[in-house]
């Protein structure tokens, strides 16, 4: 294979089929470089100057994003953020999407999504301590549809169960517009047992770039590079764009890290996981940072597969491989130290100090650019937006629903897979080794305890993008809210959020639009209730056939119980006990799994969300189940007070019998900012001195798995076993 | 009856994190001469008859489920079954 | 009495069996690399879950190579404590140091959850504490946990009491509902389910607890 | 160079949980005429000789390593490398 000269590449603008503009490399070529770049110096420049790893076009909108409390040690920049929780030790999470890859190879993909984010968080210096996962695909209808849910969560499962980490919560939806551009988001949260930690950097003059873990191939390389044939050898389909991930190896790399932060880490200047764009992404960020230089001999790097071109090298996405920057004196002690858990450790470069980044390859030099042309040069772009259509057209439209038999609905809605339990899915996935979680999979907010103190972290995934479609900016303030809430109901506080910005083409202005909007709706609300956004991603350009996804914000929280003895489920306790409504409800049917469920379609505009009232309702939970008289506790969301209500029935298979001023409908109002909870009889005059906000005691907790309801409009006794049975096997149906 | 076997490899390019931990069990056991282990998966497929489209389904089989041509290339044979 | 929790690359639950012993009975535990050939000083060896080897092959294939092995071999032949939990009880069998072998769920689906079992024999080194046919609630998290053996070898087992629990619900197909078994001797034990996990009423349940306790009653009577 | 391929299945008295279940996957996906499959697994080791005991210790691989004799069995194929 011969690579094209610096000028073919001008003439023949191959640039741009790695996605370089022509103004771009014209800012390369001319203001830059002020000369032709290479093959291999145009490579680096097209990875790096991507959206995914310069963030050229969504830079603009994530400043909006609060990142600070008193709490952050390390905010957006580093590979994870960092959170102060006392006692000299800090939580350390972030999220991350595999969108693209697991819709290539679904096993793989969404394995390697997992390793990647479990990189992010070692890096650090952290040792990881659990995983979460939002999916989303489209319906469960077609077989193709099924397999790829199945190898996805396979994935998932396959790299956490065989790491050691427990996957303590997630959730997985089904929408028409995912079903050929699925969403695989994981997150990683760590625990850090010192308030220092090690930033991703290469510093001081002759200091040494080691290579650690598993071996360079040809995986993932940009793939639009193996589109063109000219440029390949025959052996073309051989190649692939795909990373195969080895958690086995991961595993060992891991406890390696975390080790030789902890004990070692005066031999260690600065550590960070090859991500995204590899070699290159990796080590140039290292030296940008510290205003260094870099030499790098691509000659020592371990290779898997043989005559790999420089260009191969660097942009490679081979997992499980980390870059260390440490001490000439200590390098045999380094090298040792991973000699030991069986892990080739290399020195392949050494830190300069004239901001150059020169790649030696078979004794050329390939590459001699300025290092911050890579990471600090790259355009920004401040991108144009409109208000989407839909949004003006349905402005004024409000779904009525009309409920014939309440019982009726009911069981159906327990059954939309939207609604139904995820059981099927996360039951194949490890969520109690390590013997720490506290709360497993199947209620609002996965808990993990701090051995050796009364602290746990409760934390979960949520996002909603029926709502984000109608009105990102408020759909952007519910996904935060309902996050808050499942970590308050569960007995926590949230200190931190995580996100995964999944969105559509930033050059159509009705999809930044959504963007810009969402994240505006993100950082009101988490300004609010006084959680920065320490990390997080952003996925673009997710369409088929050109037709966007819904705009899908994930949100990732972490919330801090001082006090195990504070964690609180939602499942009812015992008969008897009082069941109340927190929050007002109103007719919030636009957007609702209701309206999907009567219409088909989701339709019309959001209500404001009132966060004074909000913030109120969470405080309020806190304040209850702080004085111990919650029993359980559940906030609503899809499907309402109904699906509430049940769920909190199923988990111990109790009843329940209600009364309520609302009407059958009204039992599926989506309305925000409520909760349903129980107290024991005697804590009634306690509790209710309490609530000085709306709310209704509805009725007591029964024995017998039998629901009775009375609304305005009718009285109905549903079989709870009935119930259950439908919103368990709805999924493993479906999946059959 | 018609038995068809198919055998599901990694391409070359792919990491074969199986093979790798394999071979290095072999060489540990002693057994120094061998230089390289692939994995890959075998599949033995019953059809109840032979007929014209058999080998079209058996393709289509293999790129839809038995192998992800991403990262995996596949060959069959077809016998007699017994 | 002084355990080794044996530390294979890709072990993952050594911690909590670790955890267990040190704070649930509180006695003396340390974690042993598969490299070193000795586990002279311990009186009882500890095989802990996880994906040895990446669980590539076959769960437990690999391991069975390591160095260590020989002396969980002694320890097994000169009637000392071995058990082996998930990836241990698969490390055991692939030893033949337990019958049968365990292979890929009947669902096909690696399943975790909570399930109960059945104290089938309370007579042995690791279940003394327990009621005969207590049910107890352990926790269980593996891919390849279906217990197979052939009929013969079934036979002889339930003629020696050595079946030790059943699952209540036969989550994974394993034959005769197999969750744990000991060697002929009962000095070895493996099973799928993770008493380790099962320690404390926080985490859901402290049925683990006993079989713990049951080896420390058993070790005390053996030294007297 | 020598490339042995080694295909090793289960026991035919043992569940092929995974046969069954991608047995019933090619069903659903409407090829009806597939009436058994069976999924073992596939190795190809490579020699960097040939050597007289080449056999003998593809044997003791097999038995010792590859298949697990309680619950599989094992054939090989010796053929020269390309
Ligand atoms: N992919 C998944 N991985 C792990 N847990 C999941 C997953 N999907 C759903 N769950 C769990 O199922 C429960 C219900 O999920 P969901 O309906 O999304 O909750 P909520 O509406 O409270 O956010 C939660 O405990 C959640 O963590
Ligand atoms: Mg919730």
């Amino acid at each position: 294979m011969t690579e094209p000269t610096a000028k073919q590449i001008k003439d023949e603008k191959i640039y741009q089929q790695w996605g370089l503009t022509d103004s771009e490399y014209e800012l390369i070529s001319q203001k830059i470089l002020k000369r032709l770049p290479n093959y291999t110096e145009t490579g680096l420049y097209s990875v790096m100057w991507s959206e995914h790893c310069s963030y050229k076009n969504s830079k603009k909108v994530l400043r909006k994003m609060p990142n600070k409390s008193p709490r952050v040690l390390a905010g957006p920049g580093e590979d994870a953020g960092i959170l102060d929780i006392g006692d000299d030790q800090a939580v350390v999470f972030k999220a991350e999407s595999h969108n693209h890859p697991s819709a290539v190879e679904p096993y793989q993909g969404a394995a390697t999504g997992v390793g990647g984010i479990i990189r992010d968080i070692f890096s650090m210096g952290a040792t990881p301590i659990a995983l979460l996962d939002s999916l989303k695909f489209g319906p469960l209808k077609n077989g193709q549809t099924k397999h790829l849910v199945n190898e996805v969560v396979a994935g998932i499962g396959g790299y956490g169960n065989c790491i050691g980490l427990p996957t303590v919560g997630g959730e997985v939806s089904f929408e028409d517009c995912y079903e050929h551009n699925p969403l695989v988001n994981a997150m990683c949260v760590g625990l850090l047992n010192k308030t220092e930690f090690k930033h991703g950097t290469a510093s001081g003059d002759n200091n040494l770039i080691i290579y650690v873990g598993a071996k360079t191939g040809r995986d993932g390389i940009h793939g639009a590079t193996f589109a063109s044939d000219e440029f390949t050898d025959t052996k073309n389909k051989q190649r692939s764009a795909v990373q195969v991930g080895n958690p086995f190896i991961e595993k060992l790399l891991m406890d390696a890290c975390v080790e030789i932060i902890e004990k070692h880490s005066e031999w260690v200047l600065g550590i960070q996981d090859m991500g995204a764009a590899g070699l290159v992404s990796s080590t140039a960020e290292m030296a940008s940072k510290a205003g260094s230089g870099l030499v790098l001999n691509l000659d020592k790097v371990p290779q898997r597969e043989t005559k790999m071109s420089a260009y191969e090298m660097m942009l490679s996405e081979s997992q499980e491989r980390m870059v260390l920057c440490i001490k000439p004196d200590y390098l045999e002690e380094v090298l040792n130290f991973f000699r030991d858990y069986e892990l080739d450790a290399v020195v392949i470069g050494r830190v300069t100090t004239d901001g150059q980044y020169k790649i030696y390859h078979q004794n050329n030099l390939v590459t001699d650019i300025p290092v911050d042309s890579l990471t600090e040069d790259v355009p920004e772009y401040d991108r144009q937006e409109t208000e989407p259509q839909r949004m003006i057209d349905d402005k004024d439209y409000r779904f009525i629903p009309e409920i014939t038999s309440l019982e009726e609905t009911w069981q159906e809605m327990l059954q939309r897979p939207n609604i139904a339990s995820k059981k099927h899915f996360y039951q194949t996935y490890d969520s109690q080794v390590k013997a720490n979680t506290l709360v497993r999979p199947g209620g609002d907010a996965g808990v993990v305890r701090i051995r050796g103190t009364k602290k746990a972290l409760a934390m979960t995934n949520d996002s909603n993008s029926k709502y984000t479609y109608l009105n990102p900016f408020i759909g952007g303030q519910i996904a935060v809210m309902e996050a808050a809430r499942n970590i308050v109901a569960t007995g926590g506080e949230p200190i931190g959020v995580t996100d995964c910005l999944n969105f559509g083409n930033p050059e159509d202005p009705e999809a930044f639009y959504e963007l810009d909007k969402s994240v505006e709706g993100i950082s009101s609300a988490c300004e609010l209730i006084k959680t920065p956004v320490i990390s997080g991603n952003v996925s673009l350009y997710n369409e088929y056939n050109e037709v966007a996804i819904y705009p899908s914000p994930m949100i990732g929280m972490v919330g801090l119980i001082d006090d195990i003895d504070k964690i609180t489920t939602i499942g009812f306790k015992k008969a008897d006990d009082l069941i109340y409504l927190i929050g007002q409800t109103q007719d919030d049917f636009n957007g609702s799994e209701l309206q999907m469920q009567k219409t088909g379609a989701i339709k019309g505009d959001l209500r404001p969300l009132d966060l004074q009232t909000e913030k109120f309702n969470q405080d309020l939970i806190k304040t209850a189940i702080a004085q111990k008289l919650i029993k359980s506790c559940h906030d609503l969301s899809e499907g309402g007070l109904a699906v509430a209500l049940s769920e909190s029935a199923f988990d111990n298979q109790l009843g329940f019998e209600i009364k309520t001023t609302l009407t059958s409908a009204q039992m599926f109002s989506e309305t925000q900012s409520r909760f349903l909870v129980t107290i024991a009889a005697e804590d009634q005059v306690k509790f209710e001195t309490l609530l000085q906000t709306d709310f209704e005691l509805l009725g007591q907790v029964t024995t017998e798995p039998e629901f009775v309801v009375t609304t305005t409009d009718e009285k109905v006794s549903i079989d709870g076993r009935q119930a259950e049975t439908n919103w368990k096997e709805a999924i493993p149906c479906l999946m059959k | 009856m018609k038995l068809v076997k198919v055998y599901v490899t990694l391409k070359k390019s792919v990491l074969d994190a199986q093979g790798e931990a394999i071979k290095s069990a072999i060489n540990t056991m002693g057994y120094d001469k061998v230089a390289d282990v692939h994995m890959g998966k075998y599949f033995e497929l019953s059809f109840a008859d032979d007929y014209n489209a058999m080998e079209k389904d058996v393709d289509a089989i293999c790129d839809e489920l038995l192998a992800n041509p991403n990262i995996e290339t596949y060959r069959y044979e077809i016998a007699e079954a017994e | 009495m002084k355990f080794a929790v044996i530390n294979f690359p890709g072990s993952n639950c050594d911690m909590d069996l670790y955890y267990a012993i040190r704070d649930g009975i509180n006695e003396k535990v340390e974690l042993v690399d598969y490299r070193n050939n000795s586990l002279v000083g311990f009186d009882g060896v500890l095989i802990p879950g996880g994906f040895s080897y990446g669980d590539y092959l076959r769960s437990g294939a690999i391991a069975v190579h390591a160095p260590i092995i020989k002396e969980i071999v002694r320890f097994a032949k000169e009637g000392k404590i071995v058990f082996g939990v998930c990836n241990g009880f698969q490390i055991l069998t692939e030893l033949n140091l337990l019958p049968g072998a365990l292979v890929q769920n009947e669902k096909n689906r690696f399943i975790c959850d909570t399930v109960d079992l059945t104290v089938v024999n309370n007579q042995t080194a690791f279940t003394n504490c327990y009621q005969k046919n207590e049910n107890i609630r352990i926790p269980i998290a593996h891919g390849e946990g279906r217990y197979h053996c052939d009929e013969t070898t079934l036979q002889e087992m339930i003629a020696n009491g050595q079946i030790v629990f059943r699952y209540q619900d036969n989550v994974n197909g394993s034959v005769d509902q197999i969750a744990g078994v000991t060697n002929k001797n009962g000095n070895v034990l493996g099973m799928m389910p993770h008493p380790e996990r099962a320690v404390e009423d926080i985490l859901g349940s402290a049925d683990g607890l006993k079989l713990f306790q049951s080896i420390i009653n058993y070790q005390v009577k053996v030294n007297n």
